[in-house]
Protein backbone atom coordinates (compact mmCIF):
# COMPACT_ATOMS: atom_id res chain seq x y z
CA UNK A 1 0.00 0.00 0.00
CA UNK A 2 1.62 3.08 -1.07
CA UNK A 3 -0.18 6.61 -0.95
CA UNK A 4 0.20 10.46 -0.49
CA UNK A 5 -1.95 12.68 3.04
CA UNK A 6 -2.39 15.98 3.35
CA UNK A 7 -3.34 14.38 7.22
CA UNK A 8 -0.82 13.45 9.72
CA UNK A 9 0.28 10.28 8.98
CA UNK A 10 -1.00 7.46 11.80
CA UNK A 11 2.31 5.28 12.02
CA UNK A 12 0.98 2.75 14.32
CA UNK A 13 -2.11 2.32 11.80
CA UNK A 14 0.46 2.08 9.13
CA UNK A 15 2.78 -0.17 11.22
CA UNK A 16 -0.40 -2.50 12.40
CA UNK A 17 -1.03 -3.19 8.71
CA UNK A 18 1.62 -4.46 7.89
CA UNK A 19 2.24 -7.08 10.96
CA UNK A 20 1.29 -10.51 10.05
CA UNK A 21 1.65 -14.19 11.32
CA UNK A 22 4.45 -15.52 9.23
CA UNK A 23 6.69 -12.24 10.12
CA UNK A 24 9.12 -12.18 12.50
CA UNK A 25 10.06 -8.67 12.14
CA UNK A 26 8.86 -5.02 11.19
CA UNK A 27 11.29 -1.90 10.23
CA UNK A 28 9.30 1.03 9.98
CA UNK A 29 11.57 4.15 9.06
CA UNK A 30 9.92 7.98 9.86
CA UNK A 31 11.42 11.09 8.31
CA UNK A 32 10.74 14.11 10.41
CA UNK A 33 10.92 17.61 10.11
CA UNK A 34 14.30 18.57 11.64
CA UNK A 35 15.20 22.14 12.60
CA UNK A 36 18.57 22.58 11.70
CA UNK A 37 20.68 21.95 8.74
CA UNK A 38 24.01 23.42 9.18
CA UNK A 39 23.53 26.88 10.49
CA UNK A 40 20.10 27.33 8.52
CA UNK A 41 17.65 27.27 10.86
CA UNK A 42 14.14 25.54 9.72
CA UNK A 43 11.02 27.38 11.32
CA UNK A 44 8.26 24.95 8.69
CA UNK A 45 8.16 23.19 5.55
CA UNK A 46 5.61 22.60 2.77
CA UNK A 47 5.73 19.19 0.49
CA UNK A 48 4.32 19.62 -2.69
CA UNK A 49 3.94 16.79 -5.15
CA UNK A 50 3.22 15.76 -8.65
CA UNK A 51 0.61 13.47 -7.36
CA UNK A 52 -0.39 10.97 -9.40
CA UNK A 53 2.98 10.46 -10.88
CA UNK A 54 4.05 10.32 -7.40
CA UNK A 55 1.35 7.97 -6.43
CA UNK A 56 2.67 5.67 -9.47
CA UNK A 57 6.30 5.94 -8.28
CA UNK A 58 5.53 5.08 -4.74
CA UNK A 59 3.54 1.79 -6.31
CA UNK A 60 6.73 1.23 -8.45
CA UNK A 61 9.40 1.21 -5.40
CA UNK A 62 6.91 -1.33 -3.66
CA UNK A 63 6.83 -3.96 -6.61
CA UNK A 64 10.66 -3.32 -6.82
CA UNK A 65 10.61 -4.52 -3.29
CA UNK A 66 8.46 -7.04 -3.17
CA UNK A 67 10.51 -8.66 -6.77
CA UNK A 68 13.82 -7.94 -4.46
CA UNK A 69 12.99 -9.11 -1.16
CA UNK A 70 10.58 -11.90 0.24
CA UNK A 71 8.56 -9.53 2.00
CA UNK A 72 5.62 -9.90 3.90
CA UNK A 73 4.18 -6.73 3.38
CA UNK A 74 5.00 -3.09 3.32
CA UNK A 75 3.33 0.35 3.34
CA UNK A 76 4.56 3.75 2.67
CA UNK A 77 2.61 7.26 3.05
CA UNK A 78 4.36 10.52 2.23
CA UNK A 79 2.56 14.03 3.61
CA UNK A 80 1.65 17.08 1.47
CA UNK A 81 1.27 20.78 2.99
CA UNK A 82 2.42 22.61 5.62
CA UNK A 83 4.69 20.55 8.60
CA UNK A 84 6.15 21.76 11.69
CA UNK A 85 9.71 20.72 13.25
CA UNK A 86 9.01 17.66 14.73
CA UNK A 87 5.96 16.04 12.64
CA UNK A 88 6.44 12.73 10.07
CA UNK A 89 6.80 13.86 6.40
CA UNK A 90 7.13 9.87 5.64
CA UNK A 91 6.64 6.65 7.15
CA UNK A 92 7.74 2.98 5.54
CA UNK A 93 6.53 0.24 7.50
CA UNK A 94 7.99 -3.43 6.17
CA UNK A 95 7.30 -6.15 7.74
CA UNK A 96 9.31 -9.56 6.74
CA UNK A 97 10.21 -13.71 7.70
CA UNK A 98 13.77 -12.27 9.25
CA UNK A 99 15.11 -8.98 10.20
CA UNK A 100 17.55 -8.62 8.07
CA UNK A 101 15.51 -8.39 5.02
CA UNK A 102 13.52 -5.34 6.59
CA UNK A 103 16.14 -3.78 7.74
CA UNK A 104 17.34 -3.88 4.22
CA UNK A 105 14.37 -3.36 2.02
CA UNK A 106 13.32 -0.38 4.16
CA UNK A 107 16.55 1.56 3.72
CA UNK A 108 16.51 0.88 0.26
CA UNK A 109 12.41 1.97 -0.15
CA UNK A 110 13.44 5.46 1.21
CA UNK A 111 16.82 5.90 -0.72
CA UNK A 112 14.63 5.01 -3.69
CA UNK A 113 11.68 7.51 -2.70
CA UNK A 114 14.35 10.35 -2.33
CA UNK A 115 15.69 9.79 -6.18
CA UNK A 116 12.60 9.01 -8.40
CA UNK A 117 9.26 10.53 -6.57
CA UNK A 118 8.29 13.75 -7.32
CA UNK A 119 7.51 15.49 -4.34
CA UNK A 120 9.30 18.99 -3.66
CA UNK A 121 10.25 20.04 0.00
CA UNK A 122 9.92 24.74 0.58
CA UNK A 123 11.57 25.46 3.72
CA UNK A 124 10.67 28.42 5.40
CA UNK A 125 12.44 30.17 8.04
CA UNK A 126 11.72 32.47 11.32
CA UNK A 127 11.64 35.41 8.91
CA UNK A 128 9.28 33.95 6.52
CA UNK A 129 11.97 33.39 4.03
CA UNK A 130 11.37 30.18 1.61
CA UNK A 131 13.96 28.09 -0.72
CA UNK A 132 12.69 25.31 -2.67
CA UNK A 133 15.33 22.08 -1.49
CA UNK A 134 16.48 21.12 -4.14
CA UNK A 135 18.13 17.63 -4.35
CA UNK A 136 18.66 14.86 -1.52
CA UNK A 137 20.52 15.79 1.31
CA UNK A 138 22.84 12.79 2.21
CA UNK B 1 1.16 20.35 -32.63
CA UNK B 2 0.48 21.98 -29.50
CA UNK B 3 1.55 20.36 -26.12
CA UNK B 4 0.93 21.66 -22.48
CA UNK B 5 3.68 21.61 -20.49
CA UNK B 6 2.83 21.47 -16.31
CA UNK B 7 5.39 22.95 -13.82
CA UNK B 8 5.81 22.06 -10.39
CA UNK B 9 8.00 23.40 -7.77
CA UNK B 10 10.61 25.84 -8.36
CA UNK B 11 9.47 25.73 -11.75
CA UNK B 12 6.31 26.36 -11.06
CA UNK B 13 7.55 29.67 -9.01
CA UNK B 14 10.15 30.89 -11.42
CA UNK B 15 7.51 30.37 -14.68
CA UNK B 16 4.63 32.51 -12.01
CA UNK B 17 2.31 29.60 -13.96
CA UNK B 18 1.35 26.09 -13.31
CA UNK B 19 1.80 25.47 -17.43
CA UNK B 20 2.54 27.04 -20.42
CA UNK B 21 1.24 25.81 -24.19
CA UNK B 22 3.88 25.57 -26.75
CA UNK B 23 4.15 24.55 -30.21
CA UNK B 24 6.21 21.81 -31.55
CA UNK B 25 6.54 20.31 -34.65
CA UNK B 26 4.57 16.88 -35.15
CA UNK B 27 6.70 14.52 -33.42
CA UNK B 28 9.60 16.83 -31.89
CA UNK B 29 10.99 15.34 -29.18
CA UNK B 30 12.04 16.49 -25.64
CA UNK B 31 15.29 17.66 -27.09
CA UNK B 32 13.22 19.83 -28.74
CA UNK B 33 10.91 21.13 -26.02
CA UNK B 34 13.21 22.00 -23.64
CA UNK B 35 14.78 24.50 -26.27
CA UNK B 36 11.40 25.38 -27.16
CA UNK B 37 10.80 25.96 -23.07
CA UNK B 38 13.99 27.72 -22.59
CA UNK B 39 12.50 30.66 -25.28
CA UNK B 40 9.11 30.45 -24.50
CA UNK B 41 9.46 31.13 -20.63
CA UNK B 42 13.04 32.33 -20.02
CA UNK B 43 12.82 32.39 -16.45
CA UNK B 44 13.27 28.75 -16.79
CA UNK B 45 16.58 28.68 -18.98
CA UNK B 46 18.37 28.26 -16.07
CA UNK B 47 17.13 25.56 -13.89
CA UNK B 48 16.09 23.31 -16.82
CA UNK B 49 19.46 21.55 -17.93
CA UNK B 50 19.29 20.61 -13.91
CA UNK B 51 15.40 19.19 -14.41
CA UNK B 52 14.11 15.85 -15.86
CA UNK B 53 10.77 15.83 -18.26
CA UNK B 54 8.44 13.54 -17.36
CA UNK B 55 6.27 11.94 -20.52
CA UNK B 56 2.82 10.71 -19.29
CA UNK B 57 4.18 10.69 -15.63
CA UNK B 58 7.67 8.40 -16.58
CA UNK B 59 10.99 10.09 -16.90
CA UNK B 60 11.99 10.75 -20.83
CA UNK B 61 15.44 10.85 -22.18
CA UNK B 62 15.75 13.56 -24.58
CA UNK B 63 15.20 11.21 -27.61
CA UNK B 64 11.63 10.28 -27.04
CA UNK B 65 9.19 11.80 -29.67
CA UNK B 66 6.06 13.62 -28.25
CA UNK B 67 2.42 13.53 -29.73
CA UNK B 68 -0.10 16.03 -28.68
CA UNK B 69 -1.85 13.74 -26.50
CA UNK B 70 0.77 13.32 -23.94
CA UNK B 71 0.85 15.08 -20.80
CA UNK B 72 4.36 16.58 -20.10
CA UNK B 73 6.15 18.15 -16.71
CA UNK B 74 9.35 19.97 -15.72
CA UNK B 75 10.82 17.71 -13.07
CA UNK B 76 12.77 19.37 -10.93
CA UNK B 77 15.29 17.75 -8.49
CA UNK B 78 13.35 16.47 -6.01
CA UNK B 79 13.65 16.42 -2.14
CA UNK B 80 10.70 14.47 -1.01
CA UNK B 81 11.21 12.21 2.10
CA UNK B 82 12.42 14.37 4.93
CA UNK B 83 16.24 14.10 5.73
CA UNK C 1 15.90 4.17 27.75
CA UNK C 2 16.05 0.51 28.04
CA UNK C 3 13.47 -1.83 30.06
CA UNK C 4 11.99 -5.33 30.57
CA UNK C 5 8.22 -5.43 30.73
CA UNK C 6 5.66 -7.74 31.31
CA UNK C 7 2.96 -5.66 29.88
CA UNK C 8 1.91 -5.34 25.49
CA UNK C 9 4.96 -2.90 24.49
CA UNK C 10 3.38 0.29 23.41
CA UNK C 11 5.38 1.51 20.37
CA UNK C 12 4.12 4.71 19.65
CA UNK C 13 4.92 5.68 22.93
CA UNK C 14 8.32 4.65 22.40
CA UNK C 15 8.64 6.30 19.42
CA UNK C 16 7.14 9.50 20.49
CA UNK C 17 9.75 9.59 23.26
CA UNK C 18 12.99 9.31 20.83
CA UNK C 19 11.68 12.41 18.61
CA UNK C 20 13.94 15.31 18.90
CA UNK C 21 13.82 18.87 16.69
CA UNK C 22 17.61 17.94 16.13
CA UNK C 23 16.92 14.80 14.14
CA UNK C 24 15.11 14.52 10.46
CA UNK C 25 14.27 10.31 11.18
CA UNK C 26 13.68 7.56 13.11
CA UNK C 27 14.02 3.66 12.66
CA UNK C 28 12.03 1.66 14.84
CA UNK C 29 12.37 -2.12 14.63
CA UNK C 30 9.33 -4.33 16.19
CA UNK C 31 10.73 -8.36 16.51
CA UNK C 32 7.12 -9.60 16.28
CA UNK C 33 6.14 -13.56 17.52
CA UNK C 34 6.24 -15.89 13.96
CA UNK C 35 3.89 -18.51 13.43
CA UNK C 36 6.17 -20.56 11.34
CA UNK C 37 10.21 -21.58 11.87
CA UNK C 38 10.72 -24.27 8.75
CA UNK C 39 8.27 -26.82 9.44
CA UNK C 40 7.49 -26.04 12.71
CA UNK C 41 4.26 -24.53 13.81
CA UNK C 42 4.74 -21.90 17.26
CA UNK C 43 1.21 -21.58 18.76
CA UNK C 44 2.68 -19.24 21.77
CA UNK C 45 5.98 -17.89 23.28
CA UNK C 46 7.27 -17.27 26.76
CA UNK C 47 9.96 -15.52 27.59
CA UNK C 48 12.24 -15.50 30.69
CA UNK C 49 15.27 -13.26 31.96
CA UNK C 50 18.05 -12.67 34.46
CA UNK C 51 16.11 -9.41 35.22
CA UNK C 52 19.15 -7.44 36.77
CA UNK C 53 21.88 -9.04 34.09
CA UNK C 54 19.29 -8.66 31.19
CA UNK C 55 18.88 -5.00 32.47
CA UNK C 56 22.17 -3.91 32.70
CA UNK C 57 23.37 -5.48 29.14
CA UNK C 58 20.09 -3.52 27.76
CA UNK C 59 22.00 -0.36 29.36
CA UNK C 60 25.61 -1.19 28.12
CA UNK C 61 23.74 -1.98 24.66
CA UNK C 62 22.73 1.49 24.63
CA UNK C 63 25.86 2.87 26.23
CA UNK C 64 27.78 1.22 22.88
CA UNK C 65 25.60 2.98 20.53
CA UNK C 66 25.39 6.62 22.03
CA UNK C 67 29.68 5.79 21.82
CA UNK C 68 29.84 4.47 18.14
CA UNK C 69 27.14 6.76 16.46
CA UNK C 70 26.01 10.77 16.85
CA UNK C 71 22.34 9.71 18.09
CA UNK C 72 19.18 11.77 19.20
CA UNK C 73 17.87 9.25 21.27
CA UNK C 74 17.18 5.58 21.95
CA UNK C 75 14.37 3.44 23.32
CA UNK C 76 14.91 -0.70 23.72
CA UNK C 77 12.04 -2.16 25.31
CA UNK C 78 11.92 -6.30 25.56
CA UNK C 79 8.77 -7.89 26.71
CA UNK C 80 9.05 -11.32 29.67
CA UNK C 81 6.00 -13.54 29.34
CA UNK C 82 4.00 -15.08 27.25
CA UNK C 83 2.98 -13.97 23.82
CA UNK C 84 0.72 -15.21 21.47
CA UNK C 85 1.15 -14.89 17.66
CA UNK C 86 2.30 -11.73 16.03
CA UNK C 87 2.98 -9.78 19.60
CA UNK C 88 6.04 -7.82 19.66
CA UNK C 89 8.42 -9.06 21.72
CA UNK C 90 10.51 -6.52 21.65
CA UNK C 91 11.26 -2.76 19.83
CA UNK C 92 13.95 -1.17 19.09
CA UNK C 93 13.59 3.02 18.70
CA UNK C 94 16.46 5.02 17.64
CA UNK C 95 16.15 8.80 16.10
CA UNK C 96 19.32 10.65 14.55
CA UNK C 97 20.02 13.94 12.72
CA UNK C 98 20.78 11.80 9.47
CA UNK C 99 18.91 8.72 8.32
CA UNK C 100 21.52 6.14 7.70
CA UNK C 101 22.86 6.27 10.93
CA UNK C 102 19.30 5.47 12.57
CA UNK C 103 19.34 2.13 10.14
CA UNK C 104 22.81 1.14 11.08
CA UNK C 105 22.37 1.58 14.76
CA UNK C 106 18.92 -0.04 14.89
CA UNK C 107 20.46 -3.13 13.23
CA UNK C 108 23.15 -3.11 15.74
CA UNK C 109 21.25 -2.87 18.38
CA UNK C 110 19.13 -6.20 17.71
CA UNK C 111 22.20 -7.68 16.98
CA UNK C 112 23.92 -6.93 20.14
CA UNK C 113 20.40 -8.13 22.09
CA UNK C 114 20.69 -11.05 20.59
CA UNK C 115 24.35 -11.80 21.62
CA UNK C 116 24.59 -10.29 24.94
CA UNK C 117 21.27 -10.33 26.83
CA UNK C 118 20.11 -13.23 28.84
CA UNK C 119 16.90 -13.42 27.83
CA UNK C 120 15.18 -17.14 26.72
CA UNK C 121 12.08 -17.96 24.77
CA UNK C 122 10.57 -21.61 25.00
CA UNK C 123 8.36 -22.32 22.00
CA UNK C 124 5.17 -23.96 22.27
CA UNK C 125 3.90 -26.00 19.50
CA UNK C 126 -0.19 -26.93 19.60
CA UNK C 127 0.20 -29.92 21.18
CA UNK C 128 1.80 -28.67 24.21
CA UNK C 129 5.30 -29.51 23.38
CA UNK C 130 7.70 -27.36 24.62
CA UNK C 131 11.50 -26.47 23.92
CA UNK C 132 14.03 -23.65 24.81
CA UNK C 133 15.13 -22.13 21.61
CA UNK C 134 18.69 -22.13 21.69
CA UNK C 135 20.32 -19.48 20.29
CA UNK C 136 19.98 -16.79 18.06
CA UNK C 137 18.08 -17.87 14.32
CA UNK C 138 19.65 -15.90 11.56
CA UNK D 1 33.83 -21.55 50.85
CA UNK D 2 29.76 -21.99 49.66
CA UNK D 3 28.63 -20.65 46.66
CA UNK D 4 25.36 -20.06 45.40
CA UNK D 5 24.46 -20.54 41.21
CA UNK D 6 21.21 -19.50 40.07
CA UNK D 7 20.18 -21.47 36.74
CA UNK D 8 17.48 -20.49 34.25
CA UNK D 9 15.52 -21.40 31.32
CA UNK D 10 16.96 -24.68 29.89
CA UNK D 11 19.53 -25.06 32.72
CA UNK D 12 16.85 -24.94 35.42
CA UNK D 13 14.14 -26.96 33.67
CA UNK D 14 17.64 -29.85 33.52
CA UNK D 15 18.32 -29.03 37.25
CA UNK D 16 14.94 -28.95 38.45
CA UNK D 17 15.98 -26.20 40.89
CA UNK D 18 16.06 -22.18 40.66
CA UNK D 19 19.69 -22.49 41.93
CA UNK D 20 22.51 -25.09 44.05
CA UNK D 21 24.37 -25.02 46.36
CA UNK D 22 28.27 -25.65 45.71
CA UNK D 23 31.62 -26.05 48.25
CA UNK D 24 34.88 -24.85 46.61
CA UNK D 25 38.13 -24.36 47.97
CA UNK D 26 38.46 -20.70 48.57
CA UNK D 27 39.66 -18.32 45.54
CA UNK D 28 38.13 -21.18 43.14
CA UNK D 29 37.73 -20.36 39.60
CA UNK D 30 35.13 -20.47 37.18
CA UNK D 31 37.09 -23.44 35.52
CA UNK D 32 36.71 -25.25 38.84
CA UNK D 33 33.07 -23.92 39.15
CA UNK D 34 32.26 -25.74 36.32
CA UNK D 35 33.65 -28.99 37.47
CA UNK D 36 31.92 -28.92 40.78
CA UNK D 37 28.87 -28.22 38.99
CA UNK D 38 29.03 -31.08 36.63
CA UNK D 39 29.27 -33.89 39.34
CA UNK D 40 26.96 -32.04 41.94
CA UNK D 41 24.52 -32.01 39.30
CA UNK D 42 24.66 -34.36 36.45
CA UNK D 43 21.81 -33.46 34.33
CA UNK D 44 23.31 -30.14 33.52
CA UNK D 45 26.82 -31.59 32.20
CA UNK D 46 25.56 -31.96 28.81
CA UNK D 47 24.49 -28.72 28.69
CA UNK D 48 27.04 -27.16 30.91
CA UNK D 49 29.86 -26.40 27.94
CA UNK D 50 27.28 -24.42 25.83
CA UNK D 51 26.38 -22.12 28.61
CA UNK D 52 28.40 -19.06 29.78
CA UNK D 53 29.06 -18.45 33.75
CA UNK D 54 28.08 -14.97 34.54
CA UNK D 55 29.88 -13.60 37.73
CA UNK D 56 28.14 -10.32 39.35
CA UNK D 57 26.34 -9.92 36.01
CA UNK D 58 28.87 -10.03 33.76
CA UNK D 59 29.98 -13.01 31.55
CA UNK D 60 32.95 -14.23 33.01
CA UNK D 61 36.29 -15.96 31.63
CA UNK D 62 37.28 -20.22 33.22
CA UNK D 63 40.40 -18.37 34.62
CA UNK D 64 38.06 -15.68 37.08
CA UNK D 65 38.67 -16.67 40.59
CA UNK D 66 35.32 -16.39 42.90
CA UNK D 67 34.66 -15.16 46.30
CA UNK D 68 31.73 -16.03 48.47
CA UNK D 69 30.07 -13.00 48.06
CA UNK D 70 29.71 -13.13 43.76
CA UNK D 71 26.21 -13.97 42.38
CA UNK D 72 26.58 -16.81 40.16
CA UNK D 73 24.82 -17.74 37.32
CA UNK D 74 24.61 -20.22 34.42
CA UNK D 75 23.24 -18.40 31.24
CA UNK D 76 22.24 -21.22 28.25
CA UNK D 77 22.82 -19.90 25.03
CA UNK D 78 19.95 -16.56 25.16
CA UNK D 79 17.39 -16.12 22.21
CA UNK D 80 15.65 -13.10 23.32
CA UNK D 81 14.65 -10.50 20.53
CA UNK D 82 12.20 -12.98 18.27
CA UNK D 83 13.65 -13.76 15.11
Amino acid sequence: MTRLTRDVIDYQALTESVLQCHCGGVVLFLGTVRDLTGDHVTAYLTYDAYAPMAEKKLAEIEAEIRQKWAIGDIAIVHRLGWLEVREVSVAIAISTPHRKEAFAACQYAIERLKQIVPIWKKDYDAHGNEIWVSGSSQ
Amino acid sequence: MTLTVHFFAAAKDLAQADWATLHLETGANVHALRQALSAAVPALAALLPRCLIAVNQEFAADDVNLTSSDEIAVIPPVSGGSL
